[in-house]
């Protein structure tokens, strides 16, 4: 019975919601077109980027070489070309931005509204355990995080190779990966917590909250169907103003061995190192800068879009 | 009010107490320790070292006898790699990141809010979208890009700025621009959202029915309460401008407190993290006490509402 | 030439859904000294008329499309906007429905009603408080020196009204623009409200044009009336003649579908009875009178007799409420100051019996609704005993507790804020079944619904909508669908009709009724507003100060009030009767 | 030029400021871990007590290997380099104008080697005789260890063996003297945490003494007026700036804001000599850079494949395109310096190196191991390493796997011999071959490679014991080169020093220890 009951409210809120706010967000111009230019960046990272050169191929004959035809937007310090780097730097980025969102957004979101559902002690506890988390210093945890977790996604990938018998280059580059996601799901959803919480505070004492009191709905419910997706609107929109600090977050971590290894690249360790030739060849940053700030800016006014998608009264007009 | 602050300061004691605690056993378990150097040195020396440090005694020693000389002699130990009282390192270095911050938290409010104000008033121009583009940018261009560019492109051309340094006033104007940037883009999109909120109410149409020019009546009754959403997130970001920023820092040269947090943990100096981790904890705890006595301040309903 | 003319205005709404015509060719005066009353339902164009007036639409999507509104020989409509400004708050102020919303919650009365001094005189701040302190002792504000410097959320509702008028005359205009200045008030403080105004046009020949939606009210405080329906006026001239000869059939819908304490009807008439449309061929509308409206109303009366037939024996008794205490305390956290305890609830008792209406009156904050909530354990008594069909609820244990939600339920006053914006009718109306376990599956639940929303008069083709896509009266009958989607045998009506217009007032009252009768429900009927209860109520309980007052039958208790507080109350109701019109013009 | 003349047109530049008032402006890298020199080491710390203090002898100005006198006027031993006899000078005082005797060295040298002062230099201090068991603690008599004063000016060193370049050694700043009156003033003599190094407080003997001091600011020393030779001093002041950033380091010489950068980051070496053809300088230094092979793990244990991936490593590849900065391709693991030959044995040669392999093996690299390459966040670590990865797969058919960690991570795994090929490298502490060798005796500090070999040590053992110096540099050679053969370490390259000097600094001569007496520096405004 309580299965059933579970499952049927997903069913119900997964398939309207979500679906009504797609058939919304079609009428708004400006998010459509992010939409777009969103799907195009997928495309190029992850499909397109298949019939480039070679990412990781060196050719010290031929560094800071211009654009040609055979490097589209000219090599870089090792004469490795930057549009394939870019492009296979944007799959990394790409996932650890949606990914780390995802689950910012997921603990942020239930941390927060139970905080601020909940109230008195429960919340206090919860708002100051987010201010002793805070002042923790990220740098230490990851360090700790790098030889504890490290050490075991290691070997279990090695067991995973041995036994599922998977491709041990790719296994390793997601063992790699997996830590530097704990690492940043650990923070990510800090500041998240306390902007969800602020808004469960004013929509608790809204009347349909009673009216599904009234109605005998248990707590969870009410929390996770009637207040919670109440919640979604500034919260995509937070959530699309971190995207670009933890894709640059992932590569900080990187350089302290927690992340992408290299030759692999991501956006932000392309950013890093190009900073350095920022006097000399300045397309080093401009180039993986731009693909980086033109996602972004596309993500930003697609979450505009999805908030206003998300919000039935906004279709009015 | 008084009730409500000692409330929340005792709730700060515990938060504290809970940071050191998870701080000391994170920098126990880091790997290497305070003498590990590229030239490693006998293992006997160390021993010395560590005796010198009292890093022998036992953990449940370390970890009492510090919080001890926290609280009554109020040190926060030596540093294990500069030689310095921590307090004294905090002391020097405290008051300069405070000023950065201040100035990057200023510039920041003077240059989000405006840009907010302007973006929700013109809602769906190009006033707006422009806005919140530049915005955008300011979050996703990182600091040690915009570092350098000003350094390039200001610094090095303009003869009023020094390329890095912390000896006169001037030389705050490019940091703090630099630090405050991500602020101010924040600002400004918490700003925007806030205004649109408040100038979509009621109380608004009354302003405009007594006939109050639009400077007025966003000025006097719709950034008050439009404000509400920046202060809140303006509280913790404070902290965190104050206790200086490692980028920012390194990239201008200035004697902040952000570069402690790094070197420390770098060269694994437990009391010089410890202490420097447990004055940020601090500012926390007070900054968002703050922020929630300016949201009082600024929202007269709230005496009424939080129990 | 009259101090403010309106000629042929028409205000459009250009959306992306299409164009309404919110104000369609409206033409009306207002002489000075004079109260002109404004009438019409929600959506008929009253608010938007006075608004464009001011130019305080938001265009787009609003733009006026024609017409000249003349203000003492200046056109307002093409004013540039610094001119319009200098008229604003200055000489034509105006008044809004909702005092709370409207009043800045972040600036002091005081600042708020010496704003409108400052800005169009040249004269001091003290010198401009010092005025403001006085109009709000004119308004009836007392201690005002006091008090001044207080919040909005300090006054109450009565008292944030005087403010907002305050504000409006506090630079001496020649117009107030009144928008529905007392639809959220209690009876008493609405009665004081419209004595006001009335002595301040005495007093300072203001000019009133003042906005309702309750010709009750209109017929208090105006000389002439304007009734607006769809955009358009369909009737207008001096008070005493319309309500004595009303030609449109709307108007006189309109004054059937009000209760009043001598209606006879047990299921009132509605303005649908009186009209109907006809569509012409180059589409436009025109409104016609139902030619069987006599009938109707005839067959109304008829069934009303019948059903007044029996009440001999009394039923058994559903709800017995002992002296039930609700004690919340407050202030002691942030600013506030020590703990203070509100004792909302003070000793009640009352009872309610199967099939009948118990109508609970009494004033906003003397707890009429926390003892609504309380029953239904929303909020936690602190004391005293709720005995629900021979169990003692406040003992049941919580794990059991579902089985009497599922018994007894609420309606709320605002449907809107009680339906949850995110989720379709179909979603909402589900829900309730799919926690209590009702019906097998989902199909069945869903023809549930239809049959539900069919039985509140709503149809299959809305189960996909959002509340927002409803009008406010069919928002409460999703609510009452809801409601009656667990098949309740009690039901709370917190103020359920409270925020509607008469006519959409009678509909709701009506289906109540119906729904009572062919399910047998009993309702706690809880309103401020007398004439309604009156109306609704079987036995009727006065509540004041947390405390009953009087309980009796409703009959009895109208006719013959034992405690003053009961009078004062039955005399603060603006009765719009003709016999009480005759008395205020003649007599 | 643009720059210059830009920021020449707002007015005077720090640097201008600095030169006409005889102000050295010097970047720093980084805020010194303090400044007693019995407490601290490194390069940088090396740079400011170098300008407060001075040792026995110092430093010559434009020789390598050579001295001029300090504090000892004169310098004798026995025949057998054995014993040492150092004269003072009577005129020498400290900066508060008390005289500086050898009971001041005396009391230096039993505060350096006391065990609670925790000082991690003292084996600078282990060739006299005595000093090492004094410091472990088995025994606590001070006369024991070989230093006495015969009397105020003159004192006598008694070393355990013969050590011929026994003055090299006395201009590390481990044999500097602290002021007794001074360091007893605020504390005890073993006691680790006092205030005598406080500005205020500090009192020197060097050519400067301190003036101001603000953590990751900077330290000011000006001209100490009490200094022996106090009217030779060419310049009134040194600045030290901890520029962490070398970018922001570099930039700030462009602008006119130091004298002296502490070094060029890789990225901007060929913009430099492009547009500051006159500041930049490039200079040998006694440093090398290596891989270490963790000869306990399968891969490396043979060392055919440990000399084929050294073969494989393209030297003059790796220093044209990712070290940018002129580096000497390592053909030796010494860096060739004075008279001392550099060895040729490390070369490029793909061919026999997987020749090698295949002997070994692992014909193209079949066979070998998972093999992991650790190395640091630090500068152009991962851009070395890349280039690496490439060479290995295109010459061996070999794919490694990079592990990049933290600094000190990265340390502590590289000491816990947790990997298969470590990033390294060394910096000579004293001009002579053995300070790149002596580390690879069988579980020396800083071997961690796991290799050791007895006949190795056994020459290292003569060595010690001979005071004659071409025997001494034959047998070093031997030594090197079947380390070379055993190749446990791949060496790369050995460094350079690239820096930028303004012209107006004056008398800033190459050398190889990077150890400058600032006392002979002249500023002269170069325009």
């Amino acid at each position: 019975m309580n299965n059933s009951t579970n499952s049927d409210a997903q069913r119900e809120v997964g398939n309207s919601l979500w679906r009504d706010a797609f058939l919304r967000m079609r009428k708004n111009r400006l998010a459509l077109v992010s939409f777009w230019l969103v799907v195009l960046m997928l495309a190029f990272c992850f499909v397109v980027a298949w019939f480039c050169p070679n990412p990781d191929k060196i050719d010290l004959d031929n560094k800071f070489s211009g654009p040609s035809a055979s490097h589209l937007l000219g090599t870089d310090q090792l004469g490795r070309d930057i549009f394939s780097r870019t492009l296979f730097g944007g799959q990394i980025s790409l996932l650890v931005g949606f990914v780390a969102t995802t689950v910012a957004i997921g603990i942020g979101i239930v941390v927060g509204a139970a905080s601020g559902y909940a109230g008195g002690r429960t919340d206090a506890i919860i708002m100051r355990s987010v201010d002793t988390l805070f002042a923790i210093p990220f740098l230490v945890v990851v360090i700790v995080l790098q030889v504890v977790i490290a050490e075991w996604t290691k070997n279990a990938s090695g067991w995973i190779v041995e036994n599922w018998d998977w491709d041990k280059k790719l296994t390793s580059r997601i063992a790699n990966i997996i830590p530097l996601f704990i690492a940043l799901g650990l923070f990510g959803w800090l500041t998240l917590a306390r902007i969800v919480r602020a808004q469960v505070l004013s929509l608790k004492e809204q009347e349909f909250v009673e009216a599904a009191k009234a109605l005998g709905y248990t707590r969870m419910r009410i929390l996770f169907r009637h207040i919670i997706p109440n919640t979604l609107g500034p919260t995509v929109v937070y959530a699309t103003l971190t995207v670009p600090g933890f894709i640059m977050y992932e590569a900080t971590l990187s350089y302290l061995g927690l992340g992408v290894e290299a030759p692999n690249s991501s956006w932000g360790i392309l950013i890093r190192d190009g900073a350095n030739f920022l006097e000399t060849e300045p397309q080093l940053l401009i180039i993986p800068g731009l693909f980086f700030s033109l996602t972004l800016l596309a993500l930003n006014f697609l979450g505009d879009g999805l908030r206003d998608a998300l919000d039935p009264k906004a279709s009015k007009d | 009010m008084l009730r409500f602050i000692a409330n929340r300061f005792l709730q700060g004691i515990i938060v504290l107490i809970a940071l050191y605690t998870i701080t000391f056993f994170l920098i126990k378990a880091m790997p290497g320790d305070p003498f590990t150097g590229e030239k490693n040195i006998a293992e006997e020396t160390k021993e010395l070292m560590r005796e010198k440090y009292g890093l022998n005694d036992s953990v449940f020693t370390q970890y009492f006898l510090y919080l001890k000389n926290v609280f009554t002699e109020g040190s926060l130990g030596i540093s294990t790699s500069k030689a310095h009282s921590v307090n004294e390192m905090i002391g020097q270095s405290f008051p300069v990141s405070c000023v950065l911050g201040i100035t990057a938290l200023l510039i920041a409010i003077a240059v989000g809010v405006p840009l907010g104000v302007a973006s929700a008033v013109r809602q769906n121009s190009w006033i707006d979208y422009s806005s919140m583009a530049w915005a955008m940018i300011g979050i996703c261009v990182p600091a040690f890009t915009v570092g350098p560019i000003l350094q390039i492109f200001l610094a090095m051309k303009l003869p009023l700025f020094n390329v890095a340094g912390w000896s006169s006033p001037r030389d705050v104007v490019l940091p703090a621009i630099t630090l405050g940037l991500v602020t101010t883009a924040y600002i400004a999109r918490l700003t925007r959202s806030g205004m649109l909120e408040i100038l979509s109410q009621d109380y608004i149409r009354t302003a405009h029915a007594k006939g109050l020019p639009i400077s007025r009546v966003v000025m006097k009754h719709a950034l008050r309460g439009g404000l509400l959403p920046a202060v809140a997130y303006i509280g913790p970001a404070f902290a965190a401008l104050i206790s200086g920023s490692f980028i920012v820092e390194t990239i201008f040269q200035v004697p902040g407190m952000g570069q402690h947090f790094v070197n420390a943990t770098k060269a694994r100096d437990p009391f010089l993290l410890q202490g420097v981790v447990l004055f940020f904890g601090l500012l926390i705890v007070i900054m968002n006490l703050a922020a929630d006595i300016l949201t009082g301040l600024l929202n007269p309903r709230v005496r009424l509402t939080q129990e | 030439m009259s101090l403010l003319e309106i000629q042929n205005l028409k205000t459009y709404f250009h959306t992306r859904a299409g164009t309404t015509r919110a104000v369609d060719d409206v033409s009306f005066s207002l002489e000075k000294g004079e109260i002109v009353g404004v009438v019409g339902e929600s959506g008929s164009g009253k608010s938007v008329t006075c608004h464009s007036i001011l130019g305080l639409l938001p265009q787009p999507p609003a733009k006026i499309e024609g017409g000249v509104v003349t203000f003492d020989g200046d056109e307002l409509l093409d004013m540039p906007p610094p001119l319009l400004r200098a008229i604003r708050g200055k000489r034509i102020s105006m008044v809004f429905q909702d005092p709370m919303s409207c009043l800045n919650p972040y600036l002091t009365i005081l600042d708020q009603v010496a704003e409108p001094i400052l800005i169009h005189e040249e004269v001091t701040k003290e010198e401009a408080e010092q005025r403001a302190i006085e109009m709000m002792k004119k308004v009836g504000i007392r201690d005002a020196e006091k008090r001044a410097r207080s919040y909005p959320h300090e006054f109450s509702g009565g008292m944030r009204q005087r403010a907002m008028i305050a504000m409006a005359l506090v630079t001496n205009p020649d117009v107030l623009l009144a928008d529905e200045p007392t639809t959220a008030l209690d009876v008493t403080v609405q009665a004081r409200i419209l004595r006001l105004l009335r002595d301040l046009r005495d007093d300072l020949g203001v000019g009133v044009i003042f906005v309702s939606h309750d010709l009750g009210v209109i017929a208090e405080v105006a000389d002439r009336v304007v009734v607006m329906y769809q955009g358009k006026v369909v009737e207008q001239g001096e008070v005493l003649s319309i309500f004595e000869n009303p030609s449109h059939p709307y108007v006189k819908g309109l004054l059937a579908c009000r209760p009043t304490f001598e209606t006879k009807f047990r299921i009132l008439p509605t303005v649908d009875d009186f009209l109907d449309t006809e569509e012409a061929e180059d589409g436009s509308i025109t409104i016609i009178e139902r030619p069987d409206v006599g009938k109707r109303l005839a067959d109304l009366e008829r069934e009303s007799e019948t059903n007044e037939a029996d009440g001999s024996d009394l039923p058994d008794v559903l709800l017995e409420v002992t002296d039930l205490k609700v004690h919340f305390s407050s202030g002691g956290g942030f600013f506030g100051k020590p703990h203070e305890v509100v004792k909302a609830v003070d000793g009640v008792n009352l009872t309610a019996r199967r099939g009948q209406t118990l109508g609970l009156v009494g004033e906003s904050g003397c707890g009429k609704t926390t003892i609504g909530r309380a029953i239904l354990r929303l909020v936690k008594p602190t004391g005293g005993s709720i005995l629900y069909d021979g169990t003692k609820l406040l003992e049941v244990p919580p794990n059991e507790s579902l089985s009497y939600r599922k018994r007894m339920q609420i309606i709320f006053q605002d449907p809107y804020a009680s339906l949850n914006p995110r989720l379709t009718i179909e979603q909402a109306l589900i829900e309730p079944m799919t926690v209590h376990g009702l019906g097998a599956d989902r199909h069945e639940r869903r023809d549930r619904v239809v049959a539900l929303l069919e039985e509140v008069g709503l149809s299959a083709s809305h189960l996909l909508r959002y509340p927002h896509e409803f009008s406010g009266g069919q928002r409460q009958r999703l609510c009452v669908a809801r409601a009656l989607a667990l098949e309740p045998e009690f039901i709370v009506c917190d103020e359920c009709v409270s925020a509607m217009d008469v006519s959409v007032q009678a509909q709701v009252l009506n289906l109540l009724r119906e729904l009572q009768e062919k399910r047998d429900l009993t309702y706690l009927f809880i309103s401020h507003d007398l004439s309604v209860v009156k109306f609704m109520s079987d036995e009727v309980a006065v509540m004041e100060a947390g405390q009953i007052v009087e309980q009796g039958s409703a009959e009895e208790l109208y006719r013959n009030p034992k405690k003053t507080y009961t009078q004062e109350l039955l005399d603060a109701v603006p009765r719009g009767d003709l016999e009480s019109l005759q008395a205020r013009f003649k007599g | 030029m643009a720059f210059c003349c830009l920021a020449g047109c707002g007015g005077e530049t720090e640097v201008e400021k600095a030169t006409s008032e005889g102000i050295l402006i010097m970047g720093n890298s980084s805020e010194p871990k303090g400044i007693d020199p019995h407490i601290v080491s490194g390069v940088l710390e090396n740079n400011v007590i170098r300008s407060l203090f001075e040792g026995l002898v110092i430093e010559h100005h434009s020789k390598n290997g050579e001295y001029l006198p300090g504090v000892a006027k004169k310098v004798e031993h026995d025949g057998n380099s054995t014993v040492w006899t150092f004269h003072l000078r009577e005129e020498a005082r400290w900066s508060d104008g008390e005289p500086l005797t050898s009971e001041d060295f005396m009391f230096s040298f039993q505060r350096i080697l006391t065990p609670s002062l925790g000082s991690d230099y003292s084996f600078m201090l282990y060739y006299i005789e005595g000093a090492e068991d004094f410091h472990k603690g088995e025994t606590t008599d001070f006369t024991t260890v070989g230093v006495t004063a015969p009397n105020d000016h003159t004192l006598r060193v008694k070393l355990r063996g013969p050590l011929p370049f026994l003055p090299e050694i006395t201009k590390h700043y481990t044999w500097f003297p602290v002021p007794k009156h001074v360091v007893l003033d605020h504390g005890k003599m073993g006691e680790p945490f006092t205030d005598w190094t406080k500005p205020g407080n500090l009192v020197c003997n060097g050519p400067f003494k301190l003036k101001s001091w603000r953590i990751n600011d900077h330290i000011e020393v000006e001209r100490n007026p009490e200094y022996w030779d106090a009217e030779n001093v060419g310049i009134n002041g040194i600045r030290f700036l901890p520029i962490n950033n070398s970018y922001t380091e570099t930039r700030m010489f462009f602008s006119g804001q130091l004298h002296l950068t502490y070094r060029v980051p890789p990225e901007m070496i060929a913009y430099s000599a492009e547009h500051y053809p006159e500041n930049l300088r490039t200079e040998p230094w006694i440093a090398t850079y290596f891989i270490r092979c963790n000869v306990d793990r399968d891969a490396f244990k043979d060392k055919r494949v440990r000399k084929a991936f050294s073969m494989t490593i393209d030297q003059q590849s790796i220093i044209d395109n990712v070290t940018l900065g002129k580096q000497l391709p390592a053909t030796g693991i010494v860096p060739a310096f004075g008279d001392y030959p550099a060895s040729k044995q490390v070369s490029f040669n793909p061919e026999a190196a997987r020749k090698l392999l295949a002997e070994a093996g692992y014909p193209n690299g079949e066979g070998l191991p998972d093999i992991e390459f650790l190395t640091t966040d630090q500068d152009s670590a991962k851009a070395l390493a890349e280039a690496l990865q490439a060479m290995w797969l295109e010459h061996l058919g070999v794919t490694i796997k990079i592990r990049q960690l933290e600094w000190t991570t990265y340390l502590d795994t590289m000491f816990k011999q947790e990997y298969d090929l470590a990033a390294g490298g060394w910096v000579g502490d004293y001009l002579d071959p053995l300070t790149f060798l002596d580390m690879w005796i069988e579980g020396g500090g800083n071997n961690r490679t796991g290799w050791s070999n007895e006949k190795f040590e056994a020459l290292l053992d003569e060595v010690q014991k001979t005071g004659d110096k071409g025997l001494r540099y034959k047998k070093l050679k031997e030594a090197e080169e079947l380390f070379l053969e055993e190749r446990p370490v791949l060496p790369i390259y050995w460094y350079t020093r690239n820096y930028l000097i303004s012209r107006d600094v004056q008398g800033w001569n190459p050398l190889i220890l990077d150890n400058h007496p600032y006392k002979f520096l002249k500023l002269e405004s170069a325009d």
